[in-house]
């Protein structure tokens, strides 16, 4: 779990929001490559607007998000894209009405080097369930499958920053442990920072380097995985464990 | 006293005053010309008001509202022409005929999904138009009916004889002003939450023991009356009525009135239909330019002030607001939350003791393209259970709870409830026996406030009766529902957001209110699909001491969840599902010991 | 038999030319989800066009009309750029009176510029008659029946193969996944309204010669074109296509065997019945509610 | 002279009328060419400006009948064209027709007149069909109406409309003469039938046509570079009744009323007096397409 000095992607008092509603009053942190970062807080806190602020969806109004050293606050979602940061949203965020196949290619859409047939069988290896069902429809799929196929066509542009909002959600615990354990496998076999919004926190904290404590907008605590887990205020406000 | 009547001033100070100018109009100017056009201005409010009513407040696109006005002018036009009807019997013939002829266009438009109601009832307005224009031997067709005549109007004590222009306008702004007021009357009682909920979210609304369609048909119809009087007011105006006098001018004029207006919004339609019923004759200045000027404004309007008018007006106000208050910002982020603290968490009301219901499911089996969500699966729930139901994803827990909630029919099999069968009946009719269900997609209304949220379920919940009765009531809050309604926004951390719109909640936050709403009122079996996903864990021992409170008062619940710890907590019973069939059912320490469910389900 | 044969003719060229006004229709409802009510003026300016070209350019037939989907193609860039583009995002509501608003624009300016009288325009094939025995018909007509299945065939396959229209039925499914896998949906918007003026284009191109140009000439092909476009699926083109043809054929049967006055009696009666029975049009997939 | 739209519905004609009574105070109005519009109009001459009105293009029988004091109608009425056209039809050796008809006021009062006229003659109607101005394709009619074998078609409708009949009714060589009221025979229908010869053989009954005996054609055609069309025509000899009405009755609108009522003049189109009805009764123009042209068989007196 080696930390890079200069993270890969930072946060520096970031403010964002919808219309005249201030969600994120200034969040900064950072992230380094290889590593899993959890973002926990309450329902409303602004988790997912935290990362559709990172991916580009929503205008950085204060503050300044960097990647690889340089700003990417005034980047569209299609030039962060290309630059290596991908995101899964919350929700079904797929074509149902394409087959398994084209959606993975429509996931690798901004590419255009002839490198994709290659990573669409990697990612099929990866992902064995997605290939016995490569001609069927997704909108066909239950959705567990169709989550992993969600984050498969968000590996398909081989990002360096993978953002994924409640990748548990809806799974039955048995796919629960298999998403966690593909994402812990990413961060340290490719070198990715992960970030993900997660409600089932205590098992994203134990795969996590590091988590983040969102409230009202802003970073109330950081810490690593292990620290979150037994800190007893955060135990007893997002955690819902007792306190030991 | 006082409070009453500034209130009341508050609320419709501007129709009052909206309505003394309208009256002036005839005072300053003795010209035809203008009076005419007030005239006109005064019909297009009619028509649009009671237009919104169906687009904007039910949320049904209607190319019929022209129909209803049409049927108005020829029925009075007629009856008077050849019968030499009086005025009130063809006021009585207009709007009773019109209710009923939107019956007769409602009852299938509505079978219809909300974009093909739109052909639907284009398809309609199609076929009255030709019938106008065709049945020669009534509507005299393109001869037109010439000739009506002005009618006396007995009042009783006096005879009104509006044969000038000025008295025709009074008249018709006292139509006018009945309709507007009815509209604002209809937007304040109990009847107006339950046309935004449906507008909201039919399904949902249906799962609260509404039924979508009497709903809509009720605004179409109450349209309908309005339109078809405006028509019969507009035949004694114009004194002829021909197959164009309801054709597609009328229904552009109403889209961009109601649209430019903004939607359900009374005060916006009006300002819209005054614009533009008077800017087409300002224009006159422009001769031949008059209408590509009209539409050139008309689109420099729609794409500088794409939120419409209603829009400017809460700007105006937020602007004089946030002068008085000093301009204080707010936010919906969450508190943090100490469960804890949260002392007693009773089911509405803890002295009563529920009579929970006996569910019964046999055979039941559903296909979807040919793949079996669910294949044969028998199930019995007995009074006052609480039954997990888990299963890997797609092996048919929704669906199950699609066939036994009404929202699903199923392919096969049966389903009873106390012994009494209920396959295929609505999901309406199910909430009223008081069968109630979650979904896992998050369904709330979005427009409504959290307290209306659950102000509208527990409307819905009552006897068909008791709901029809109560429409007219004020939405004032009776208290049995606010101790109710406090309790549970208290208990699910919902406070600081009680008065927002459900639509600017976060994921979770719809969850909960989701959960509130279901059992606001007591139901007597409930089926809970995931409510705890995307919760956060803080939430989670609430929400779990909740469907406690609520099992020990007696209620039959099944739950959906994926949380297992959460599930083998709360559950005396265990089903599990795999494919459509039942893998296991028992005791959860049996059942999570069964290998066969750990091997389908924990992947252990 | 004669007779059955020469309805059976009128009803699938009448079809060909609602189907080919009800492409574009389709593929900005069904892509953007946008209800274009100046579709019909779109139609009525290619005929424009083609007239302007023909009688006043002089250029030959067969040079003006390929011209004409060209011009038409600059006019959808404009359209995107003032209308589309500024509405793309907004409730449907506001989409609808925009384009009501460009198309009372466009019909009033074409009355002013032109005078209500329409106006001929020749072509060649217009004076070709060809006899097949029991029934006849110019080969103008069979150039449109020909421009229909050729064009509509470009774009099933276009759709189908191309990136660019994978991309396109990518916004049309899911506009938040397709921004997520970095589709720049204003570009999408803009290839897909350009193909629909374009579609416009070879609707005037083609068909004008039939008829008359004029300010109005679209206004009565336009209802049923819409009626095509829902009845086929909510802006499936492959559904709109058919329910066009359905139209026509539809149309001359009920003129022929019922009656002249009450024929979109019949055709609206018919639609509203095939949608009762299936709801989400001919081609248009159920969606699950739960 | 002022302009106003009238729409031709009558709301639209009705706030047209009350624009120029009350707003910009005209003495006399011409038109509306519309019937929906002109009885939706009528009404507001009513309201106490005294203003006469002229239509020289409504059709609908209820403009005359509905004894406003107001309202004049210098174009012929149905009644009187049909008595001379159905007899030019039985003389032309027809023996049965099928009347094609556009479905507004115009078509349906003209269908309704000769289905009565023509059987006074002994010809046959054979049927009625109608359809919408602005159709475009009326092959499906036209196959069914071949199928009956009428000896003619008699049309009622506007120059576009009767062009796309005669060229739909030669690509399905439909073999029957053409009759029509409506302006078949007008520039506007020969230029847009594209070959104005496919119109050959059609006889047309016309409120007006150009005629050697009128100068005001050519000195139209001098001016503007085009002849007039015959609502222009029809509207300069309305202008021209007005100036009459004026010598008679004087300058004020109740003179232009007065005067109206003992206009006895012959202009270039025929004598104008109007009846008590306010009908008056100008010559009927029998015209035919020969060669590609129209040419005027004869001028009808009609009173």
């Amino acid at each position: 779990m080696a930390v890079e000095k200069e993270p890969l992607l930072e946060l520096r008092d970031v403010h964002a929001g919808y219309g005249e509603l201030s969600i994120l009053k200034g969040v900064s942190f950072g992230v380094g490559g290889g590593t899993v970062t959890s973002v926990i807080g309450a329902n409303g806190a602004g988790k997912s607007t935290l990362l559709k602020t990172i991916f580009g969806m929503l205008k950085v109004r204060e503050g300044d998000v960097s990647f690889e050293g340089r700003s990417i606050a005034a980047l569209g979602t299609v030039k962060r894209l290309k630059a290596g940061i991908a995101i899964v949203p919350q929700g079904r965020c797929n074509f149902p009405q394409m087959t398994i196949r084209e959606n993975l290619e429509m996931g690798a859409y901004t590419r255009s080097d002839d490198g994709i047939e290659a990573d669409l069988q990697h990612m099929v290896d990866q992902f064995p369930i997605l290939r016995e069902k490569l001609h069927l429809l997704a909108g066909d799929m239950s959705g567990g499958q169709q989550q992993m196929l969600e984050m498969a066509m968000a590996l398909m542009v081989r990002p360096r920053v993978l953002l994924l909002d409640e990748p548990s959600l809806g799974l039955s615990p048995m796919m629960i442990d298999e998403v966690f354990t593909s994402i812990r496998s990413l961060a340290e076999v490719n070198g990715m920072a992960i970030i993900m919004v997660e409600q089932n926190a205590v098992q994203a904290l134990k795969i996590s380097d590091l988590g983040v404590v969102i409230e009202l907008g802003r970073v109330s605590a950081t810490g690593t995985g292990p620290e979150m887990l037994n800190d007893p205020d955060i135990r007893k406000a997002y955690l819902g464990l007792p306190v030991i | 006293m006082d409070a009453i009547s500034s209130r009341f001033m508050r609320d419709y100070g501007w129709l009052l005053i909206l309505l003394v100018a309208a009256a002036l109009v005839p005072v300053f100017s003795q010209s035809n010309y203008y009076i005419s056009i007030g005239i006109n201005a005064l019909i297009i409010v009619c028509l649009a008001v009671s237009f919104d009513l169906v687009v904007g407040r039910v949320g049904a696109l209607s190319f019929a509202q022209p129909v209803f006005y049409g049927f108005g002018m020829y029925v009075a036009a007629l009856l008077a022409v050849n019968l030499e009807m009086g005025f009130w019997w063809q006021v009585i013939a207009a709007m009773a005929g019109g209710m009923l002829l939107a019956l007769v266009v409602g009852i299938p438009s509505f079978r219809l999904n909300l974009h093909a109601f739109a052909i639907g009832t284009l398809g309609f307005a199609t076929i009255a138009h030709l019938i106008a224009t065709n049945w020669m031997e009534v509507t005299q067709g393109p001869m037109c009916v010439a000739g009506v005549p002005r009618a006396t109007i007995p009042l009783g004590f006096m005879e009104i004889a509006p044969w000038k222009l000025p008295q025709q306008y009074y008249f018709i702004l006292t139509i006018a002003a009945m309709v507007v007021v009815a509209s604002v009357a209809i937007n304040r009682r109990k009847l107006g939450l339950a046309f935004q909920a449906v507008r909201d979210d039919p399904v949902l609304a249906a799962s609260n023991g509404f039924f979508p369609t009497s709903l809509r048909l009720t605004a179409f119809a109450v349209a309908a009356a309005f339109s078809a009087v405006a028509g019969v007011f507009a035949a004694q105006f114009q004194t002829v009525v021909c197959p164009d006098s309801f054709s597609t001018a009328t229904t552009v004029t109403l889209l961009i009135v109601a649209f430019i207006g903004g939607r359900a919004s009374l005060r916006g339609v009006l300002t819209a239909s005054i614009i533009f019923t008077v800017l087409p004759q300002v224009l006159r200045i422009a001769d031949e330019w008059r209408m590509v000027i009209f539409g050139l404004l008309l689109l420099v309007i729609v794409l500088s002030a794409p939120d419409g008018i209603e829009h400017l007006f809460q700007r105006v106000e937020r602007w004089r607001k946030g002068r008085r208050e000093g301009g204080k910002a707010s936010g919906v982020s969450a508190q943090p939350f100490a469960a804890d603290t949260i002392a007693d968490i009773t089911p509405l009301g803890a002295e009563e003791r529920i009579d929970g219901g006996h569910l019964r499911i046999s055979g039941l089996s559903k296909a979807f393209a040919g793949v079996k969500a669910v294949d044969d699966l028998s199930l019995e729930v007995r009074p006052g259970e609480l039954v997990g139901l888990i299963g890997p994803n797609g092996s048919g827990k929704s669906t199950t709870l699609d066939c036994i909630s009404g929202i699903t029919k199923p392919d096969a099999g049966r389903v009873e409830l106390d012994g009494i069968d209920i396959t295929g009946m609505s999901s309406s009719a199910l909430a009223k026996r008081g069968l109630v269900r979650t979904f896992q997609s998050t369904r709330v209304y979005e427009t409504l406030t959290v307290r209306q949220n659950l102000a509208v379920a527990l409307h819905g919940r009552q006897s068909i009766m008791a709901e029809w009765a109560s429409y007219l009531s004020p939405q004032s809050e009776s208290r049995s529902f606010r101790e109710r309604a406090d309790h549970l926004i208290e208990t699910l951390n919902l406070k600081h957001v009680e008065h927002r719109k459900a639509g600017e909640l976060s994921y979770g936050q719809r969850k909960l209110v989701q959960f509130a709403a279901s059992v606001i009122s007591p139901p007597r079996v409930l089926l809970l699909d995931e409510p705890l996903a995307g919760v956060n864990p803080t939430i989670i021992n609430l929400f779990m001491r909740h469907i406690a409170a609520n099992h020990g008062a007696g209620l039959t619940i099944i739950l959906v969840e994926h949380n297992l710890g959460v599930v083998v907590q709360l559950c005396e019973r265990l089903v599990v599902l795999e494919q459509g069939r039942k893998l296991a059912d028992g005791n959860p320490h049996d059942v999570m010991g069964t290998p066969s469910v750990q091997e389908a389900y924990l992947g252990r | 038999m004669d007779l059955l044969f020469t309805q059976l003719l009128n009803g699938l060229t009448a079809g060909a030319e609602y189907a080919l006004v009800a492409a574009g229709l389709a593929l900005l409802f069904g892509i953007l989800q946008i209800v274009n009510f100046a579709h019909g003026e779109f139609y009525m300016l290619a005929a424009f066009i083609l007239y302007v070209l023909l009688a006043v350019v002089g250029l030959p037939y067969y040079a003006a009309a390929p011209l004409t989907v060209l011009l038409m193609a600059c006019a959808g860039v404009l359209f995107y750029a003032i209308v589309i583009s500024r509405v793309i995002s907004r409730p449907w509501q506001i989409q609808l009176i925009s384009t009501l608003a460009l198309s009372i624009v466009m019909i009033n300016l074409a009355i002013v510029l032109s005078g209500p009288t329409p106006r001929y325009v020749e072509s060649p094939l217009n004076n070709v008659i060809l006899d097949l025995g029991s029934v006849r018909i110019s080969a103008q007509r069979v150039l449109v029946l020909l421009g229909t299945i050729v064009s509509f065939a470009a774009l099933y396959l276009g759709l189908k193969y191309t990136r660019t229209g994978k991309a396109m039925r990518a916004v049309a499914q899911n506009r938040e996944a397709a921004a997520v896998v970095g589709i720049g949906v204003p570009v999408i918007g803009l290839v897909t309204t350009v193909v629909a003026a374009s579609f416009a284009g070879l609707a005037g191109a083609l068909i004008a010669p039939l008829y008359a140009v004029g300010p109005t000439m679209a206004v009565l092909v336009n209802i049923k074109a819409f009626a095509a476009v829902i009845v086929g699926g909510f802006g499936n083109v492959k559904g709109a296509i058919v329910a066009a043809f359905v139209i026509g054929l539809l149309e001359a049967a009920s003129t022929t065997l019922i009656s002249t006055e009450y024929t979109d009696a019949i055709v609206f009666g018919g639609m509203i019945l095939i949608l009762l029975f299936r709801p989400n049009g001919l081609f248009g997939k159920a969606v699950r509610v739960g | 002279m002022v302009i106003a739209d009238d729409e031709c519905t009558p709301a639209g004609g009705a706030s047209a009328f009350r624009n120029l009574l009350e707003v910009q105070q005209v003495d006399v109005i011409l038109g509306s060419g519309c019937s929906g519009a002109t009885l939706g109009g009528m009404p507001a001459l009513l309201e106490g400006a005294e203003v006469s009105a002229i239509t020289y293009g409504s059709t609908n029988p209820k403009i005359t009948s509905a004894g406003n004091p107001f309202m004049w109608r210098m174009n012929l009425n149905d009644a009187t064209i049909a008595k001379s056209f159905s007899q030019y039809i039985l003389d032309d050796g027809v023996k049965s027709v099928h009347i094609l008809s556009v479905n507004n006021d115009f078509g349906r009062g003209a269908a309704d007149v000769y289905q009565k006229s023509l059987p006074e003659l002994d010809v046959e109607v054979k049927g009625s069909d109608f359809f919408t101005t602005g159709t475009a394709d009326l092959r499906s009619m036209m196959s069914k109406i071949a199928q009956g074998k009428p000896d003619a078609i008699l049309f009622f409708g506007e120059p576009p409309d009767c062009a796309l009949l005669v060229r739909q009714k030669r690509e399905l060589n439909i073999d029957v003469k053409l009759f029509s009221r409506g302006g078949c025979y007008t520039d506007e229908a020969l230029h847009l039938m594209g070959d104005p010869k496919l119109g050959n053989g059609l006889t047309e009954a016309a409120y007006w046509a150009r005629t050697p005996e009128q100068p005001m054609v050519e000195a139209f055609k001098a001016t503007y570079g085009d002849y007039p069309a015959y609502n222009a025509a029809l509207a300069y000899y309305a202008m021209l009744t007005v100036n009459e009405a004026v010598k008679a009755g004087g300058a004020s609108r109740e003179g232009i009323n007065k005067g109206l009522a003992e206009v006895d003049a012959v202009l270039d189109i025929g004598p104008i007096k109007f009846d008590e009805t306010r009908q008056a009764y100008p010559n009927l123009f029998l015209v035919r397409i020969d060669d590609g042209e129209s040419k005027v068989l004869k001028t009808v007196t009609t009173h």
